[in-house]
């Protein structure tokens, strides 16, 4: 067994990134095109371990590694995984992957430093996920702003200033006073920024409602939940292809993953007296935003919101209280759905990316009978909109239905609102589908689109696996998970006052 | 009987008026200046009464370099002064609000 | 373990095929894309058959799990087979109509760009079917549910350059999905309350228990959790079995080719949910006030869906219409607690309506895809096959006796009769008048397409299609000289082969299926609470003696008097129909428009949701979030910062303002502390 | 009312009256001067209190050095005394209030039992043989050594920075190097030209009618 | 006391300082302009030196000489440290610009020398009358140096106003200086303290003399609202004597503060504490806040100046050793983003060209993407993003602020820290995302972009461990404290 694979997680894109970065301008474009991808792959492949080598029995943190990394401060280099981000750790490394090769041809200018930031950002995700010592956490959740900061506005659309800019001081509002509420907890828990320590930490309940306050303005951002979400279609239809899939797929994840690690075991008491505030905003995130999405004009809007709307299943799954009791298919199914959406939506905004590329235009109406140039981008364009209505067999509905039968447990017209989006989602999904695959060649443009090339095919055929094979045989994702969730939910169930 | 108290009031009053003169000389940098030596006289007032009625001579001695400083900061003051007069052909204050926002 | 390899081979088999098509048919070319999904049909269909007769032969029922799916809270969720009698029953029906329905693709779709493409959706459809009745438990139930959705969604839109066919595939798509939506909500139901498993036979176990359960969705008060959960299901099967009001998307769907209209939108897909219901029995029992729901929206949909057919003119819509009234037929007989008769009438009416609409097909092909029954007349003698196996789909479909349509239909009406449930009143009238009206409409499309003066002669061809402004690339119907012909053997060949079971089956099945063991220990009834079926069995005496007795009974006159009215309205005397349509002006016009469900939901659901995407969006999010809170607190820091800006004036005087204000301020802040203290 | 008090009354009086005409002249020469009185006067006052050797320095340093340099900037400069002057009566409410508002603070703070200030009211004498020259004298050589020397380097600092900031090496200054008068010839003095004799005037006016 | 007792040892640095600078000012005068290099190589060898000195008698608790007036303790020698770097690091940034802009002469460097004794008499100090002094070495020298420039009338300008602003805060000062020794008797910070600890001082009197006193030192430090000379003399400087002012001294102001407000009047916390929180609210708020509206980068970085110094001010007043620390390893981080990012500014300016306003920066990141990644990290850096140094001074802040309680303070700062966040990212908008114009990259001497290159990975570095630094710094405040809170 490798030690330190975590780190190897951490270090190996960051290592990779600032050596194609060293190749320098885009006379060696094809250089660091190579050494990213090279990059990326053996990112990935260190992450696999972590899935085969993970003991499913075993509820507590797996792949440790501790040593002292600010001793004045206190803080730790406090690496360790767990059934829930173990998941993401992989997930991560397999989007940077799609990513660099997504951004294979498109990108020409500047190729060394987009690849960089992907491969970097990569890193900072992983550390993010892995992070058991409070501030490591932050450094990392912090961190991977700036590259997504210049991947939105350097290699984004028109308006990315705006964009990039919005996103960046938006996630930063919420950030900044989680990292208050670190500070208060590193001193209730007796100097100390141990996440897990914060797990047994005795908190009055105002305190814990202050402190769930403070982490939910910065993963409610980071989801996002209404109505902190308006950075994200800015974000989404601005940022490259890329961009917008390691958005969708990995960062939000962060925002449901905190409530995870952080909001649910360190205040319980208070997730359980604010639960009707999360649900109901989850709630509206599923129904608001999904009429919102339905009357987009502009594809990657479309899916931001459609992501909004997805992300609302999350958050809804995790804050599902019956009594002191976190409903089991609720929380499982909100990680499902996470998982899901990374695939589901990178899937999507590649299709949009493929089709950009040709037509450089997000714009439906400016489209129409796509399938007829493209029939096997069509197909898979095809079953990841089916994914993203939450079709069963594919990745999303395993989640989506999973966290409606959770709230059904818990409250029936929680269940109820939730399950409008089998209406809407398939609606606006299916809706742009129409408008712009089926019908006549609609114009000129549309005309000389070319399908899919071989790299192009790769990484939808890969995603295409990925989210059949989470649909047909999800307990490969969910039986990592069961004792980390028990031991979540047993733990939450006791009260901390 | 004169008491500490004497001393350092006038030394109060003295310091409001070097502040008075301060907010009215709003064109008038070398009354402004000389307002400030008002305000370091009132200082000097209050070590010489603390140093005579605490019987240290710490503040005595604190005042006779006050008096070298001001001597030293007038001379850089007044040279800047004229340097600026060499270039702007006026010591107004309203002149000098080229640098603001 | 032999026989759960055989049913995943059963299941897998139109999978493989599929995939193969559909994945590789550019490669492999048409012949073997067909040859290669029909063999797996094939393969399907033996075994199935096979089955069958193992069961009925004493063989087990089996009921076991293929693998785990997934894992929650220690109770495992897993992809499994149940397959006992109503299983095998509809496994043969889908097995053998698809079958009939493949071959019959061969000749249809020949010149079809799209054909390896249209076999491996067919396939595919094939096994979500089969999915969705071999499944032992609700997850994969509503796998295959919702699959069927798909490939149903994938099929209409097959023309996918007709904007018509891409706006029914969506109106499908989502209407399905309203229903899907209950149905969701109900296994939600079953999974909560009924002991965590969503195995049939944990389920319906743990049923009988919780009749007098109760619970409370809204405060205050209660509500039997039966009949919640029995009606959220039931809105699952609205939806896939278009009972009203989520009906609407049946007639578009027509805008698919033929040969899937045969097979998804009136043999199998459309009877899912009645099996489904009847797969339920032990939950439905339970509960009247859902029974009655049932019986109500059944009864709707069989009157007034048939009264929709009269008007149409549109060959397939007629059809549809009709499929729509008989599945209302069959959830009339679900309500009234007769599951196997409305099983039993699935089964009739997946034949004899695969036949008809394979039989339009036919008759599209020879009208070359002209499908206006106002411009065909006198076929018959061009295509006598295509002709006789129509009447027998229409003789069938309208109860003749002795045909298997009369079987069902008639122990439906019987059931109906027997039943005391709220609401049967209604129903009986509903299905009783509904016998006239499908006589009527059948034998109108019967006597405008095959007898009467060729009209295709004399009509000028324009666009007569509602809305047709497409131009796909079918040619559109006969030249004034040109001559229908029959369709090649692939195309007659399944109609014949349909023709057979359509006269037969009802024949042969009535008394194990209705009245003997078929489905001993697989649907449940409550014959106290619900005594119909035992009223029926007290009167049955064999289905020589049914037939007999048909000459007596009212259904049968009224079919009659239905079939005579058509023939005189539409071979003696065409003026009538437009006298008719001249005087019940409005009504016509109400029935010519569907009752204006379809623009009623258009502006109510359509309309209404984008209206308020609109609003959520342009008010919600863009002037309120964005504009107030976001770019207002931008713009509000930005303003402090001019003002801010605005202090440092650049005059010295203004600055050593600041600061003696500064000391002041401090001095007054710390004199006020030591007046306070 | 002791002699003492009386002089100092008399004394604080002026120095408050010449204080307040400092900020208030319309001249910066008034102002110098009436500074300068201010000085005079808290000299006396200083010498109440027996720091005789910072009174004297005060006349010497600020009088003598200080305010002349003053009056030589105001003088050298050519300044318009009336525009400086503008805008005088239009701040004095709010300087005026300020300035109140700030003397009411402080002399509340100075003169509140809590100050507590009468404790000490009375200045020890001098031990036997003391002066306070000597006193001072004896602390800034020793203990105040440091202080000393870097009042020192900040004499040299204003030194260098007054020079480096004022003088300045102009072109066209009529400056005369001594060494080079000394070291002065003949041949650099005189120097013997010979030149053609000038055209006629007219040359020029025929010059230019050919060429017009 | 005689000589004999006279320990010079701990003021060996300073003693060198002032015989090299007497050196160097003579010698200067026989060298042609041509040969001013020399000066130069001169004053960094003085530096160099003097950081030797200072190095070697390093010892890990307070030394006392000059009769107690001078202290030689961890944290005025880790500060003096600081000030080599920063001046060193100053002189190599600005070789180019001064020779370009017409400043590069011998008074530029012996009066930065001067200037540096001046702010190491600062720290050193443990008496009110040397603190001055210092002080006013420092100023004087660096209102000769804003003004050097003679024909620049910006420069005069804001040397004036630095000037009389100054004498004004000094005035405000001394009356504060001249309360505390009313109330205490005595002008050495171990005496005050021990007095005011004791109960023996006049609290009265003390409270009044630490308002002035915190006048005259929020002035020194630019905080709101004696900052308003911070922004038109940063403005109106030659940018290379804004980075003067800017930077060393910033550090020189710390210690100073420090000394009087934690050495001397550590035992009056409380009525301190309450004042800078205010200047502090009004520091962040202010800073922030009106940098947004700036396009002259000059100015925005002096209303950042302002913002950081609001944050430095959440560490002193939280009154204890967490604090102190923290504050002062934000301000050495401090000074080497300041040096960082003014660095890039001189190395952008030519003769004739100053790089200054937002739009000089546009499209950096195509001229120059080293250049542009490195002002990037001073920029992120300032906005206190990990793991770029700057994150780890506010974290300590904030946390030194949450330990007394002061919850609020530390959301109060995070949410202008957000306001201020914005402008930083507007300088990598300009640079990363905005089309270049056509201004060249001037070509810069090697050792300035050696220097500027370490200057800002180093900020990198010390985000990723940031630990060294942050040890020296806890140490050094735990050596310097323990023996006068022994005293």
């Amino acid at each position: 067994m490798v030690e330190n694979l975590l780190s190897l997680a951490i270090w190996t894109p960051i290592v990779a990134g600032l050596l194609v970065i060293a190749t320098g301008g885009d006379k060696n474009a094809n250089t660091a095109r190579l050494l990213a991808l090279a990059g990326a792959a053996l990112g990935f492949l260190v992450t696999l371990p972590l899935y085969t080598q993970f003991d499913t029995l075993h509820g507590g943190m797996q792949f440790e590694e501790k040593f002292a990394w600010i001793a004045s401060l206190n803080i730790n280099y406090h690496l360790g995984v767990d059934g829930i981000s173990m998941l993401f750790v992989i997930l991560n490394s397999f989007t940077t992957f799609l990513v660099v090769l997504a951004g294979w041809q498109v990108i020409e200018k500047r190729v060394a430093q987009y690849m960089a930031a992907f491969l970097v950002m990569s890193g900072l995700i992983n550390g993010a996920f892995a992070a058991l010592d409070a501030v490591l956490f932050y450094v990392f959740f912090e961190a991977m702003l700036i590259p997504m900061y210049l991947i939105i506005g350097v290699w984004g659309g028109p308006r990315r200033v705006y964009a990039s800019i919005k996103f960046f001081l938006y996630t930063l509002l919420g950030s900044l006073l989680m990292l208050v509420a670190f500070i208060y907890l590193y001193f209730q828990a007796g100097y100390s920024f141990e996440i897990l320590k914060y797990h047994t930490l005795p908190l009055p309940l105002t305190a814990q409602i202050l402190i769930f306050i403070a982490f939910f303005m910065s993963f409610a951002v980071k989801v996002p939940m209404w109505p902190v979400h308006t950075w994200l279609p800015d974000a989404h239809v601005e940022a490259p292809t890329g961009g917008s899939m390691v958005l969708a797929a990995i960062t939000l994840k962060i925002g449901a993953y905190g409530f995870l690690r952080f909001v649910l075991p360190i205040v319980p008491d208070a997730s359980r007296e604010l639960a009707w505030l999360m649900v109901a905003l989850s709630l509206v995130a599923v129904v608001y935003i999904g009429l919102v999405a339905l009357v987009q004009t502009d594809m990657k809007k479309l899916v931001a919101y459609s992501s909004i709307s997805h992300m609302g299943f999350v958050t809804l799954g995790l804050f599902l209280f019956a009594g002191n009791e976190l409903n089991p298919w609720a929380i499982e199914g909100a990680i499902v759905q996470m998982v899901s959406h990374g695939f589901v939506s990178a899937a999507m905004f590649m299709c949009i990316g493929v089709m950009y590329d040709r037509l450089h235009t997000r714009n439906i109406a400016d489209y129409g009978g796509v399938v007829n140039r493209m029939p096997i981008f069509a197909a898979f364009f095809l079953l990841f909109a089916m994914a993203n209505s939450g079709l069963p067999a594919t990745s999303g509905f395993v989640g989506e239905f999973m966290v409606i039968m959770g709230a059904l447990q818990v409250n029936f017209w929680a269940a109820f609102a939730a399950a409008t989006t089998l209406i809407f989602g398939a609606a606006y999904t299916l809706w742009m589908y129409k408008r712009v695959v089926f019908g006549d060649v609609a114009n000129s443009h549309v005309a000389e689109m070319e399908d899919v090339n071989k790299r192009e095919f790769l990484i939808l055929a890969i995603l295409a696996v990925m989210v059949l094979g989470m649909g047909l045989y999800p307990e490969m994702f969910v039986k990592v998970m069961h004792v980390s969730v028990n031991d979540l939910i047993a733990h939450v169930a006791q009260s901390k006052l | 009987m004169l008491t500490l108290t004497h001393y350092l009031v006038l030394g109060a009053i003295l310091f409001a008026i070097s502040v008075l003169g301060i907010l009215l000389n709003r064109k008038n940098v070398i009354v402004l200046l000389m307002a400030i030596e008002l305000m370091l006289l009132a200082v000097n007032y209050n070590f010489i009464a603390f140093s005579k009625y605490l019987s240290d001579t710490g503040g005595q001695i604190f005042v006779f370099f006050i008096l070298t400083v001001a001597a030293a900061e007038s001379a850089i003051g007044l040279a800047i002064m004229v340097g600026l007069f060499r270039n702007l052909r006026t010591i107004s204050v309203e002149d000098l609000g080229s640098l603001k926002g | 373990m032999e026989m759960k390899s055989l049913y995943l081979l059963i299941a897998l088999a139109p999978l493989l095929g599929s995939a193969l098509a559909g994945l590789f048919g550019w490669a492999i070319g048409r012949r073997a894309a067909h040859v290669a999904t029909i063999a797996g049909v094939m393969v399907s269909a033996i075994g199935s058959a096979y089955t069958l007769n193992y069961l009925l032969n004493g063989g087990e029922p089996f009921n076991g799990n293929i693998y785990t799916w997934l894992t929650v809270n220690g109770i495992e969720y897993s992809v499994g087979f149940l397959v006992d009698n109503l299983t095998a029953m509809m496994m043969v029906v889908v097995t053998s109509v698809s079958l009939m329905v493949h071959i019959y693709t061969i000749g249809y779709m020949s010149e079809d760009p799209g054909y390896q493409r249209f076999f491996s959706y067919i396939s595919l459809f094939t096994f979500s079917m089969l999915m969705l009745v071999m499944s032992n438990n609700f997850v994969q139930l509503f796998f295959g549910w919702e699959a069927v959705g798909l490939v149903s969604y994938l099929l209409i839109g097959f023309w996918f350059k007709k904007p018509t066919a891409i706006f029914a595939n969506l109106k499908a798509f989502l209407v399905n999905r309203v229903g899907d939506f209950g149905f969701a909500l109900g296994i939600g139901m079953v999974l909560y309350h009924f002991g965590g498993s969503l195995n049939y036979t944990d389920v319906f176990a743990a049923a009988p228990a919780l009749k007098d359960a109760t619970i409370e969705l809204i405060p205050g008060s209660t509500w039997s959790l039966m009949t919640v959960t029995c009606i959220l299901l039931f809105i699952g099967a609205m939806g896939k079995s278009a009972q009203f009001p989520l009906h609407v998307w049946l007639p578009d769907s027509m805008e698919g080719p033929t040969p899937i209209s045969a097979l998804i939108h009136a043999a199998t897909m459309v009877t899912a949910g009645i099996f489904m219901v009847s797969r339920m029995s032990p939950l439905f029992e339970l509960s009247d006030t859902a029974l009655s729901v049932v019986l109500v929206a059944g009864s709707i949909t069989a009157l007034f869906m048939g009264f929709l057919g009269i008007v149409q003119n549109d060959i397939k819509r007629v059809v549809a219409y009709s499929t729509l009234s008989q599945l209302g037929y069959m959830t009339v007989a679900l309500g009234v607690s007769a599951y196997n008769v409305a099983v039993f009438h699935l089964m009739t009416h997946a034949f004899f309506k695969a036949l008809l609409f394979l039989a339009a097909g036919s008759v599209i092909i020879g009208m070359h895809h002209d499908q206006d029954m106002r411009n065909m007349g006198g076929l018959r003698k061009y295509m006598p096959i295509t002709w006789i196996t129509s009447l027998i789909g229409s003789l069938a479909l309208i109860g003749t006796p002795f045909f298997a349509g009369f079987y069902s239909k008639d122990s439906i009406i019987e059931a109906v009769h027997a039943s005391n449930l709220a609401g049967s009143g209604f129903a009986y009238f509903a299905v009783v008048a509904g016998v006239f009206i499908t006589a009527f409409y059948s034998f109108r499309l019967y006597f405008l397409v095959f007898h009467g003066e060729e009209r295709w002669m004399k009509v000028q061809h324009d666009d007569h299609h509602h809305d047709a402004h497409d131009d796909h690339d079918h040619h559109h119907g006969l030249g004034p000289n040109d001559k229908p012909h029959e369709s090649p053997w692939v195309v007659t060949l399944p109609l014949v082969l349909l023709a057979i079971p359509s006269v037969f089956v009802g024949y042969i099945a009535i008394e194990p299926m209705l009245y003997g063991d078929f489905f001993k220990g697989i649907i449940y009834i409550d014959h106290e609470a619900h005594p119909a079926m035992a009223t029926m069995a007290e009167h049955f005496h064999g289905a020589a003696a049914m037939t007999a007795h048909a000459l007596q009974t009212l259904p049968f006159w009224l079919a009659l008097a239905g079939v005579v009215t058509a023939w005189f309205f539409y071979m003696k005397a065409p003026q009538i129909p437009a006298a008719i349509k001249r005087m019940s002006g409005p009504i016509y016009t109400l029935l010519e428009n569907k009752y204006y469900l379809d623009d009623i939901y258009f502006a109510l659901f359509a309309k209404g949701s984008r209206l308020l995407g609109m609003g959520f969006w342009k008010v919600g999010d863009q002037a309120l979030i964005d504009g107030l809170l976001v770019n207002g607190s931008a713009k509000l820091v930005g303003l402090f910062s001019r003002v801010t800006r605005k202090l440092q004036s650049g005059f010295i005087y203004s600055y050593a303002t600041a600061m003696i204000i500064g000391v002041l301020g401090l001095m007054t802040l710390w004199l006020s502390g030591v007046i306070a203290r | 009312m002791s002699f003492q008090e009386v002089v100092f009354y008399v004394l604080s009086a002026i120095v408050l009256y010449s204080g307040l005409r400092v900020v208030t002249a319309k001249n910066p020469v008034h102002a110098a001067l009436f500074l300068v009185l201010a000085f005079f006067s808290a000299a006396g006052h200083w010498l109440l209190m027996q720091a005789e050797f910072l009174a004297i320095a005060l006349v010497l340093v600020y009088v003598g050095a200080v305010m002349v340099l003053f009056l030589f900037v105001v003088m050298m400069l050519d300044i318009n005394f009336e525009k400086l002057h503008e805008g005088f009566w239009r701040h004095l409410p709010l300087a005026g209030t300020v300035a109140v508002i700030m003397i009411v603070e402080m002399v509340m703070v100075l003169l509140s039992p809590s100050a507590d200030l009468s404790s000490m009211n009375e200045i020890a004498p001098l031990a036997e043989g003391m002066s306070n020259v000597r006193e001072l004298g004896l602390q800034i050589y020793t203990t105040y050594l440091l202080p000393f020397e870097l009042a020192a380097v900040l004499l040299l600092l204003a030194i260098v920075a007054a020079i480096a900031l004022t003088m300045r090496k102009r072109k066209d200054t009529k400056y005369i190097d001594p060494a080079v008068q000394v070291r002065v010839q003949r041949a650099d003095r005189v120097r013997v030209l010979k030149m053609d004799a000038e055209p006629r005037a007219n040359a020029d006016t025929d010059n230019n009618e050919s060429a017009a | 006391m005689s000589w004999a007792d006279l320990n010079l040892m701990p003021a060996l640095p300073e003693i060198f300082l002032l015989t090299a600078l007497s050196v160097i000012l003579v010698l200067d005068l026989f060298l042609s302009d041509a040969k001013r290099g020399i000066t130069y190589g001169l004053t960094l060898l003085t530096l160099l030196g003097c950081a030797v000195l200072t190095l070697t008698t390093w010892v890990p608790y307070p030394e006392t000489t000059f009769s107690g007036m001078f202290v030689d303790d961890p944290v005025s020698d880790l500060a003096k440290i600081g000030l080599y770097i920063a001046v060193a690091v100053t002189l190599v940034y600005t070789r180019q610009y001064a020779d370009n802009h017409g400043i590069f002469k011998g008074e530029y460097y012996t009066l930065t020398l001067f200037s540096l004794l001046g702010m190491m008499v600062m720290v050193s100090s443990s008496h009110f009358l040397t603190l001055y002094i210092g002080l006013e070495l420092l100023s004087l020298a660096l209102y000769a140096l804003i003004a050097l420039k003679r024909d620049s009338t910006p420069a005069l300008e804001a040397a004036m106003k630095y000037f009389v602003l100054g004498a004004l805060a000094s005035g405000m000062l001394l009356y504060g200086m001249s309360m505390l020794y009313g109330a205490t008797g005595s002008l050495f910070l171990v005496e005050v303290a021990n007095d005011i600890a004791s109960g023996q001082a006049n609290s009265m009197l003390v409270v009044f003399g630490i308002v002035f006193v915190v006048a005259g030192l929020a002035f020194k430090l630019g905080a709101v609202p004696f900052h308003m000379w911070v922004p038109d003399v940063y403005h109106g400087s030659p940018t290379a004597i804004t980075l003067m002012i800017g930077a060393a001294p910033k550090i020189a102001a710390m210690v100073f503060v420090w000394r009087i407000l934690a050495q001397g009047l550590g035992a009056a916390v409380a009525d301190w504490q309450m004042m800078l929180v205010v200047l502090a609210v009004l520091s962040m708020a202010l800073g922030n806040i009106t940098a947004i509206a700036q396009t002259n980068l000059k100015r925005m970085f002096a209303y950042s100046t302002v913002s950081h110094m609001g944050f430095l001010l959440v560490g002193i007043l939280a009154g204890t050793e967490a604090g102190y620390t923290a504050a002062l390893f934000y301000i050495l981080v401090y000074v080497l983003m300041s040096l960082a990012g003014f660095g890039i500014l001189l190395l952008l300016s030519r003769a004739g060209f100053d790089c200054e306003t937002l739009d000089d920066l546009k499209g950096l990141n195509q001229k120059n993407s080293w250049y542009a990644l490195l002002m990037l990290f001073a920029m992120f850096s300032m906005a206190g993003i990990p793991p770029l140094a700057g994150f780890y001074a506010k974290f300590a802040v904030l946390k030194a602020a949450v330990d007394v309680g002061l919850v609020w303070l530390a959301v109060v700062g995070v949410v202008f820290s957000l306001v201020g966040a914005f402008y930083y990212l507007r300088v990598v908008k300009c640079m990363y995302f905005d089309e270049p114009n056509d201004e060249p990259v001037p070509a810069a001497r090697p050792d300035m972009k050696l220097v500027l290159s370490l200057n800002a990975v180093a900020l990198l570095v010390l985000g990723v461990v940031p630990d060294s630094l942050l040890t020296l710094c806890v140490d050094a405040m735990k050596q310097s404290l323990s023996v006068v809170a022994g005293a």
